[in-house]
């Protein structure tokens, strides 16, 4: 019942602000005060979440489409509760972030941002393969608006891109999925049991290959992240691409054991290519987003690591970190975002000396970039050090380029860092461009205080992800997937 | 003294109704007043489609079984009277829509041929013998030409009036010669008997066969039998297009199914492969012509095309599933094809010149309502979710794939991606531009005062492509009572 | 007897069905419209006698009367009407175009004689014994007001509609006479 | 015990929270001063631990306090955890003692720079990674204080980032130690493989009982000297320690010479169990410490930069550290890291104040004669440099020559190395620490004439709060060698004994040789200094030799056309050859594709009504046809 | 049955039948090509009630019967469609209406 509200507040808020004749300012508020009750609802749900039990906590099934046994059934495990939690905080920065700039035509704007994180929340809170691909479609349409009307001068191109990149991957999953289910007679998670058949896997992993994105599959990744507006491109990098984490977490790795076991090295070998090339552009990228967009490709890519190292370390891994690479790119982007303004671009060729004279700027800039290099000590490290020593087990090789991934996130780390902040003032910098100021702050530090509490206390999230603690073997019990 | 046989009178009504309109109204047309002739049409004419619907309604209602009516004439059942309910339906729309157009001429025969047409397709889709089907073909085909070049004053519709009757006829004249053959082979015009009749693999029957199902495809508009169908689609009245579009494609879909499941189950591992091909070729051609297109009629056209193909599939599947499928996928796919029309149509009467994708520009924010109305019925027909066209295509496939043709599934899923290239396209032009935000078309004919009527379809429309998405199952109830009539 | 009354069958058959393929092809062939309607009307004269001699009295007559009669009449006058603008160039399209259509024509034909001739003499040849009121019109309205009685009734529709619409194009809509009031004004 | 660890961890990170968070709402002086305090009160808490553990008889000085799960998967778990025992006790009162007086002396040395606070903080922050390190009560802890006191160093080297050299300098740096860390998380990564756990004891443990194989102990211990090498700058990861001196010099004094450079000889005496385990290495751990020692000492002989000069020592004298570690003998090796960081504290700040003096002048060949002008600085800076050419009674004389003596007792092949080339190190000490002196204190005036507006702004010595230290310092640097007499009077090394047993123990004879020998070496190589600088040479002639020297024997060249540039081009590469033209393009391929199929099937409509008719008549005769043969 | 038996009326029909195809096919007036549509119309016909003679049913004849009128109504829509043409002055030509294509 609560995750169906957690569902629907958002789409409701979304419905009212469209139909409400509001101004730009009051619409903007009303989005964020939305938000944060959404954010409310879902701290409040912490209380009597039973994150031990192996039961779905808040689950509601109804019947909806019996004549293919297709029904409404959402629920959420731990890792589901993170994810979700996730979106709503990024979810909310980003309507803060609009209604700080206060953008165009507000009304659709805003309308649009909660119904993507509504549909966000339903893809992460699914619990039927088709209530899946149905917010896993949904949260396209507004994306597709969101990028190409809001977005840079590039737009259109960007965002057809993705949407085409996004739907050929998913389509094939579509296929995978009516094949699976119709095979199986159900399409409910719990009950469809597992499959050995190579192609429906193969269907499924293109469309999360797509969606993280893993190497071959992301050339949708720069342009959309970059001409996204920042605040959707902070959902996009933060937030959408769990939605091939969950994927390969909750339908995946339980449900198709055989061909895990099969295309296990194949993937793992992808992940760690993402995980260098990723890394290797973003060194090599002119401006903020664009090392911000190949990071995120990097991180993806070491989640990929840990999820299909498919042991304790590596999934708990994968999950916390990929709470913690949601919050930090997310962050990064709405800095961006609060830089370009200023600047009025985010190539370094502009930027540089931005420390001097804005210790608050400096210090986050400085934050999230020791957060995005995981420096030892911070949650990012812990997840990262979690996934390598998870995905050790399946092979040292994976490891060691995960250690050497370390020492190029530091080199493109700390090239953004320099970038924006040292030597003599870039050109596109105005002296009268002032620190960040209240409404932005509002916006960052909460951002920043989650991950500074969340290195204090990794274990918060590591614990609580699956019951008992035990991954490997959860997932493993939902048939038959030996724990390795 | 010849006893006249007893009819039922029931089954006939709601073509009967429709018949009634085309009679006030084509009065109507001679004794009313010009000033108050357009009112006067719309009202009987919606009186007369709702009176139509509702007994359609009552038919499915009280015919759980299937029945003869005058030997073998035409067949009582729910698969005629839900085709009925969706043509009405239709019909009503296309009313609704077309009160508003600036028609200075032959407003009541308009509404007439509308109802004649309408009238029978609604028999077409319950007819029982090779005569009655050609007849009632002819009969809606005939009010389509007229319709299609109603607008003498514009060469377009002239154009496509003739490439209409000239194709039209062309392929009638090969579906009766199809009929003669296959009387030929068996002696019998009613379906059921030629099921009964022998000789399955006599030449003539498979000749006349092919030659049924060609024509049918072309009422259907299945690529290669298609071609003419962009060229009327765009030259027709918009309002006419939005009706052809929707209720002949239900219409000739319906007895399709009907015909081959009926009549010819024995060959049926013939003609499933025939349509397959059949809808194979729809899918590629028409998608890859869609993404080619300007004008928005035109894409509909090719679009619609393509879902001929999607709905093909689905009479390829022979299985109940599949009928089922295809009766359910058909509610979306008129609404949101009677709305996309409708929303063109009021663009056109804005701008005054043909609506091409350029000149679509800005509609989103000048006009909201239709805009997002517009957005989800490119949604559904691209079958995205939380519209009914992405649950459409799910039993589609989901009924191809029981029927073990998985490689079906996997061609529909890839035109279904090409298809996005269009559909997106159309609703980038609604929002946006590649210059600044916001901005206007400037309105040639200077924007007419909202037309109300026409909201109300489209807000209909709407409301049906989004609500057979979360009221699925009772739709496919109906669709599965429907088809439960057919011998499966 | 029987063989002459035979014989002469024949013959009347065969100057019949030589002249139907002689006039149909001539319709086709013709090169204005007027002579290719003539030569249709002898169609469907000796279409008629085909008819006859498959001893559907009615159908023969009706075919004279209705078709060869009121219809033929009918476009005699349009052409008349229309005068010179009748006349459109014999063919069009290119040399491809014109052969393949000639091909698929011939190949249609092909198949339906295949069809046709894989159980001619067979099934096709042994027919019924019918009587003297086979095809007479008396049968033929039994048949019309009981068996086919909807058929019949949509027959009157098609009809009524396509005259509805005849007229209606045929006569100057008002749009038109606006439009051309406007094309003369300026 | 516990609480008093509890403090000396938390007082720094408050100080450093506090100044972050009250931003500009705090002047420049309080941000000093609550740094100042916050380390002096961790001090105050070690001291309260220090004492505490004295009191206990020696086999229960060891405590270990979990705050917290810090993080946990399935079976493994790490806690948020503290070890305290002598070993750490040592390290923590070093490193808030010496700490303290520096961030105090800053307070006079940083005065008027701007951004003053930011600099405060980052020094708490430092003290604060710094006790995590050595207090931290599990591997994955010492990681973590490892990579944030590798954090802080980048961020205090960097302190002045508008200077793209110190920016520079700082990624370096980092980068160096990032290499560290990532091949001991690789190496922890192999260890939960094997045991499932990173907690001291149950590692050791396992190494000592052989429960972890000879290859996967010798990766480890592999993987810890690597960390252990980048952090403390011994070859070959050791570039970054000169060019690091772009720091301010309180920060080169605190990071780069008293307490960061030298954790890695604290990881070796920390993890021995493993080193001890996997000898081979361990003997790795003490050439490489050799090898250090002999090359910076002779590159030392020919910089000019007063702080490099120190830094190159520091290396060297790291070195020394290693080399006692690496064959075992911990005890004595700490000392010389404690010595070592008081009187290389006392030599930076005491170089700080010239500089201080001279408005940033760090050139030695422009200064000279300061002896006068600054009687204080000049005396504390000689005794700094006696007790680094290990002059007695002072520090440095005490601690190494007791590496030197455990060398040569330690014998065999190795420790003969080891010894000879120890000895050789303390000739070289003496040779460039005298070649310093000299330059900057005797001889003319030539600092005056370089800077007549120094001399007028400055007079003499420097404010309070920078000579305090110094003092303090300087009597550290004379008194503390007292800890440790051989055969007389050594608690030093009995109090590390409880913790670290060490391998060797070198007779009292033993000590007494090396050190007559280890002097005679000294005193020889400041006479041949002081010969030098009176007969205005240099001490390594011009020539090839000099010019390799000059270039610290090409590393930092090697490492560019080695790593950072093959690097680079490979990016550029990746970028240009596939991800710009095959990813990104490959779309537009397939779109461009797709489109021009569009056009083609839609230019069939060709808008001809009888192709319409021809395209349905073939239609159907194909169909008949297919249905005719099918049948 | 005196003269020749059922296949020779299906075997003109037939013969017809491609006739009028081709007259469709080929030529560009649309009176002529509403003649050729005329002449399939007829062949079906012809099957028809030479089958129905086959069979001894009437029902074929009763279809040939409807047919007529059927054709006689497209005829009727066809030349009113023609006059509607020719009174806007376009070209009786079924070539030259390419107004709609693409």
């Amino acid at each position: 019942m609560l995750t169906t509200l957690l569902i629907f507040v958002p789409l409701a808020g979304a419905i009212l602000v469209w139909i409400l004749p509001l101004s730009r300012e009051s619409t903007g508020g009303v989005a964020l005060l939305v938000a944060l009750a959404e954010v409310g609802l879902w701290l409040g749900s912490a209380r009597n979440f039973d994150f031990a039990s192996d039961a779905q906590q808040y689950s509601a099934n109804r019947e909806w489409f019996e004549e293919l046994g297709i029904s409404y059934a959402v629920g959420l495990y731990g890792f589901q509760y993170w994810l979700v939690g996730l979106t709503i905080v990024v979810g909310a920065c980003a309507v803060g972030y609009g209604a700080w700039v206060g953008r165009e035509r507000a009304r659709a704007y805003f309308g649009l941002l909660l119904f993507l994180i509504g549909a966000l929340v339903g893809v992460f809170a699914a619990q039927d393969l088709i209530v899946f691909y149905v917010f896993f479609e949904a949260m396209l349409i507004p994306i597709y608006v969101l990028v190409g009307v809001w977005g840079g001068p590039q737009r259109i191109k960007a965002t057809i891109t993705f949407v085409l990149y996004t739907m050929a991957g998913s389509l094939l999953m579509l296929a995978s999925i009516i094949a699976f289910g119709i095979s199986q007679g159900t399409f409910l998670l719990s009950d469809i049991g597992t499959s050995s058949n190579d192609w429906v896997f193969l269907g499924f992993l293109a469309a999360f290959a797509v969606k993280a994105p893993l190497l071959p599959f992301h050339g949708w990744l720069r342009l959309a992240y970059v001409e996204a507006p920042p605040e959707v491109g902070a959902i996009l990098s933060g937030v959408v691409s769990k939605a091939a984490v969950f994927g390969l977490v909750w339908i995946v790795l339980p449900h198709f054991p055989g061909p895990v076991d099969d295309f296990r090295t194949l993937v793992l070998v992808l992940a760690a290519a993402t995980l260098v090339y990723g890394s290797v552009l973003a060194f090599r990228q002119p401006d903020i987003r664009g090392v911000v967009a190949y990071s995120s490709m990097a991180q993806m890519g070491l989640i990929v690591l840990g999820i299909f190292a498919v042991n304790d370390l590596g999934l708990d891994g994968a999950v916390l970190h990929s709470v913690n690479h949601g919050l930090v790119s997310a962050g990064f982007f709405l800095l961006a975002g609060m830089i370009e303004t200023r600047a009025g671009t985010g190539l370094f060729s502009g930027l540089g000396g931005m420390a001097k004279g804005r210790p608050i700027l400096a210090t986050l800039v400085l934050t999230l970039g020791m957060f995005t290099l995981a420096v030892p000590g911070s949650t990012n490290f812990a997840g990262e050090f979690a996934i390598l020593a998870g995905v050790f087990d399946r092979g040292w090789g994976y490891a060691a380029v995960g250690a050497a991934a370390i020492v190029l996130a530091a080199l493109y780390a700390l090239r953004l860092i320099s970038a924006i902040l040292h030597e003599r003032r870039g050109t596109a910098v105005r002296d009268d461009a002032g620190d960040l100021v209240g409404g932005e702050l509002m916006l960052l530090v909460p951002l920043v205080a989650i991950l500074a509490v969340l290195s204090a206390w990794p274990a918060g999230i590591t614990e609580r992800s699956f019951p008992a603690d035990e991954p490997a073997t959860f997932i493993g019990s939902q048939e038959g997937l030996g724990a390795p | 003294m010849i006893d006249t046989p007893s009819v039922d009178w029931l089954a006939l009504s709601p073509t009967l109704a429709l018949l009634a309109v085309a009679a006030i109204t084509l009065l109507g047309a001679v004794i009313v007043p010009r000033s108050s002739e357009r009112a006067f049409s719309v009202v009987v004419s919606l009186a007369g489609f709702a009176t139509s619907a509702v007994l359609a309604g009552i038919v499915f209602d009280r015919s759980p079984e299937a029945s003869a009516v005058v030997v073998e004439s035409m067949t009582r059942d729910r698969l005629g009277a839900f085709a009925a309910i969706l043509i009405a339906a239709v019909g009503i729309a296309v009313v609704l829509i077309s009160a508003g157009d600036g028609r200075r001429s032959h407003v009541g025969e308009y509404y007439a041929l509308l109802a004649a047409a309408s009238a029978g397709m609604v028999f077409f889709a319950s007819a029982a013998n090779l005569m009655t089907m050609f007849l009632a073909l002819e009969w809606f085909s005939i009010s389509l030409y007229v319709l299609c070049a109603l607008d003498t004053h514009r060469r377009e519709s002239l154009e496509a009036g003739l490439k209409y009757l000239i194709v039209g006829s062309f392929g009638s004249g090969i579906l009766l010669f199809g009929c003669a053959l296959v009387y030929g082979a068996t002696g019998e015009l009613g379906f059921a008997s030629i099921r009964e009749a022998t000789g399955a693999d006599d030449p003539l029957f498979v000749t006349g066969m092919a030659m049924i199902l060609a024509g049918l495809a072309f009422k259907v508009s299945a690529a290669p039998f298609h071609m003419w169908t962009p060229d009327v689609y765009q030259g027709a009245p918009t309002t006419v297009t939005a009706f052809m579009a929707a209720a002949t494609k239900a219409a000739a879909l319906v007895l399709t199914l009907r015909i081959l499941v009926t009549a010819f189950p024995e060959q049926d591992e013939i003609w499933t492969i025939a349509v397959a091909v059949l809808a194979v070729a729809s899918l590629v051609i028409g998608n890859l012509a869609a993404i080619a297109q300007r004008d928005l009629k035109r894409l509909l056209a090719y679009s619609s095309v393509s879902h001929a193909g999607f709905l093909l599939i689905a009479i390829a599947a022979d299985n109940a599933d599949g009928g089922t499928a295809l009766l359910y996928y058909l509610i979306p796919y008129c609404a949101a094809t009677v709305g996309a029309f409708a929303v063109v149509a009021a663009r056109e009467r804005e701008l005054a010149q043909p609506v091409t994708l350029s000149r679509l520009e800005g509609l989103g924010w000048e006009r909201p309502f239709l805009g997002i109305a517009m957005w989800w019925f490119m949604l559904s027909m691209a079958g995205f979710p939380l519209t009914g066209g992405f649950l459409g295509k799910l039993f589609v496939f989901s009924a191809v794939y029981e029927a073990g043709w998985w490689w079906l599934v996997v061609i529909g899923v890839l035109a279904t991606a090409l298809s996005l290239a269009y559909y997106l396209n159309v609703v980038r032009a609604l929002y946006m531009r590649s210059g600044e935000i916001g901005g206007t078309v400037v309105a040639a004919g200077g924007s007419p005062p909202r037309d109300l009527l026409l909201d109300t379809a489209v807000a209909c429309a709407l409301v049906v492509t989004i609500g057979s998405f979360f009221l699925v199952q009772p739709l496919v109830d109906l669709a599965r009572d429907a088809v439960a009539s057919l011998p499966f | 007897m029987g063989h002459l009354s035979n014989f002469l069958v024949w013959v009347v058959w065969l100057l019949a069905a030589a002249a139907c393929i002689g006039t149909g092809l001539r319709v086709v062939t013709a090169s204005n419209p007027f002579s290719s309607a003539l030569s249709l009307i002898g169609n469907l004269a000796s279409l008629a006698v085909l008819y006859l001699l498959a001893s559907g009295e009615f159908v023969a007559a009706a075919q004279v009367l209705v078709y060869a009669g009121a219809v033929m009449v009918m476009f005699l006058f349009v052409i008349a009407y229309l005068g010179g603008r009748a006349d459109a160039p014999w063919a069009g399209g290119t040399r491809l175009i014109q052969t393949a259509s000639v091909i698929s024509a011939v190949a249609l034909l092909a198949v339906t004689f295949v069809a046709l001739m894989l159980n001619a003499g067979g099934r096709l040849s042994d027919e019924a014994e019918v009587t003297r009121a086979f095809g007479s019109p008396a049968e033929m309205g039994r048949l019309f007001l009981t068996d086919h009685l909807l058929a019949f009734e949509i027959t009157s529709i098609v009809l009524l509609v396509a005259a509805v619409g005849g007229v209606v194009l045929g006569m100057r809509s008002r749009a038109e006479e606006l439009l051309d009031a406007g094309e003369a004004r300026t | 015990m516990v609480a008093g660890s509890w403090v000396c961890l938390l007082a720094p990170l408050a100080g450093f929270l506090a100044i972050t968070l009250a931003g500009t709402r705090i002047t420049r002086r309080q941000a000093g001063a609550i740094s100042t305090l916050s380390v002096f009160v961790g001090f105050a808490g070690a001291v309260v631990a220090l004492v505490d553990a004295w009191g206990r008889d020696t086999d229960d000085r060891v405590e270990l306090t979990t705050a917290w799960t810090w993080l946990k998967a399935g079976e493994f778990e790490v806690g948020l955890e503290l070890l305290v025992d002598p070993l750490s006790l040592v390290m923590m009162l070093v490193v808030t003692g010496v700490g303290g007086l520096i961030v105090l002396y800053s307070n006079g040395y940083m005065a008027g720079e701007d951004e003053e606070r930011r600099y405060f903080a980052y020094m708490a922050f430092f003290v604060f990674s710094m006790l995590l390190l050595v207090q931290g009560g599990n591997l994955l802890l010492l990681l973590v204080g490892w990579g944030l006191v590798g954090l802080a160093s980048y961020l205090l080297i960097g302190f002045h980032h508008e200077r793209a050299s110190a920016v520079a300098a700082a990624k370096k740096a980092f980068v160096m130690n990032a290499i560290g860390d990532a091949v001991m998380v690789l190496a922890f990564a192999l260890t939960i493989a094997h045991i499932g756990s990173l907690d001291y004891g149950v590692v050791f443990e396992a190494a000592e009982s052989g429960e972890l194989s000879d290859t996967v102990v010798t990766l480890l211990a592999l993987g810890l000297l690597g960390g252990a090498v980048a952090k403390s700058a011994q070859i070959p990861l050791h570039t970054w320690l000169p060019d690091a001196m772009e720091g301010p010099t309180p920060v080169s004094a605190l990071i780069h010479a008293a307490t960061m450079v030298t954790a890695g000889v604290y990881l070796i005496c920390r993890t021995h169990p493993v080193f001890e385990a996997a000898p081979d290495v361990q003997h790795l751990a003490a050439l490489l410490g050799l090898a250090t020692l002999l090359v910076a000492g002779v590159v030392a002989l020919v910089q000019w930069d007063i702080k490099r000069v120190i830094a190159y020592s520091t290396m060297s004298q790291i070195g020394y550290m290693f080399v006692g570690a690496g064959i075992g003998a911990y005890g004595f090796a700490m000392f010389h890291l404690v010595t070592h960081a008081f009187f290389k504290a006392l030599l930076f700040l005491a170089a700080g104040i010239v500089i201080h003096h001279l408005d940033g002048e760090q050139d030695i060949r422009r200064m000279g004669g300061l002896r006068a002008t600054m009687p204080f600085t000049h005396a504390t800076f000689l005794i700094g440099t006696l007790a680094l050419v290990g002059i007695p009674p002072f520090a440095g004389f005490w601690s190494k020559d007791a590496i030197l003596a455990s060398a040569l007792a330690e014998g065999g092949v190795l420790g003969w190395i080891l010894y000879v080339g120890g000895l050789l190190g303390a000739l070289l000490t003496a040779m460039y620490s005298l070649r310093l002196y000299f330059l900057v204190f005797r001889g003319k005036e030539a600092a005056e004439a370089a800077h007549p507006e120094a001399a007028a702004a400055h007079h003499g010595e420097a404010p309070r709060s920078m000579t305090v230290p110094v003092g303090v310092l300087a009597l550290g640097s004379s008194i503390t060698g007292l800890l440790l007499i051989p055969g007389v009077w050594h608690p030093f090394e009995d109090w590390l004994e409880t913790a670290v047993e060490p391998l060797v123990d070198p007779s009292t004879g033993q000590e007494w040789l090396t050190s007559a020998l280890a002097v005679g070496l000294a005193l020889v190589g400041s006479f041949l200094a002081w010969r030098a600088f009176r007969a205005g040479r240099e001490l390594v002639a011009e020539g090839p030799v000099r010019t390799t020297l000059e270039h610290k024997l090409w590393f930092d060249e090697l490492y560019d056309t080695v790593f950072s540039r093959p690097a680079q081009a490979i990016a550029a590469l990746v970028r240009d050859r596939f991800e710009t033209p095959i990813v990104q393009g490959g779309l537009d391929e397939v779109a461009e594709g797709t489109i021009r199929g569009a056009t083609i099937t839609s230019s069939a409509q060709s808008g001809l009504l009888r192709t319409y008719a021809l395209a349905f008549t073939v239609a159907v005769a194909v169909l008949t046809l297919v249905f005719l043969v099918v049948r | 049955m005196m003269g020749p038996d059922v296949p020779w009326y299906l075997a003109i029909a037939a013969i017809l039948f491609s006739i009028g195809v081709a007259g469709v096919l080929l030529r560009r007036s649309p009176l002529i090509v509403l003649l050729s549509l005329e002449i399939m119309l007829n062949s079906a016909n012809l099957a028809f009630v030479g089958f129905s003679r086959l069979f001894g049913e009437m029902d074929g004849q009763v279809f040939a019967l409807a047919v007529m009128a059927v054709a006689a109504s497209e005829v009727c829509v066809g030349l009113g469609l023609i006059v509607a043409m020719a009174r806007r002055n376009l070209a009786l030509d079924v070539d030259s209406l390419t107004e709609l294509r693409g």
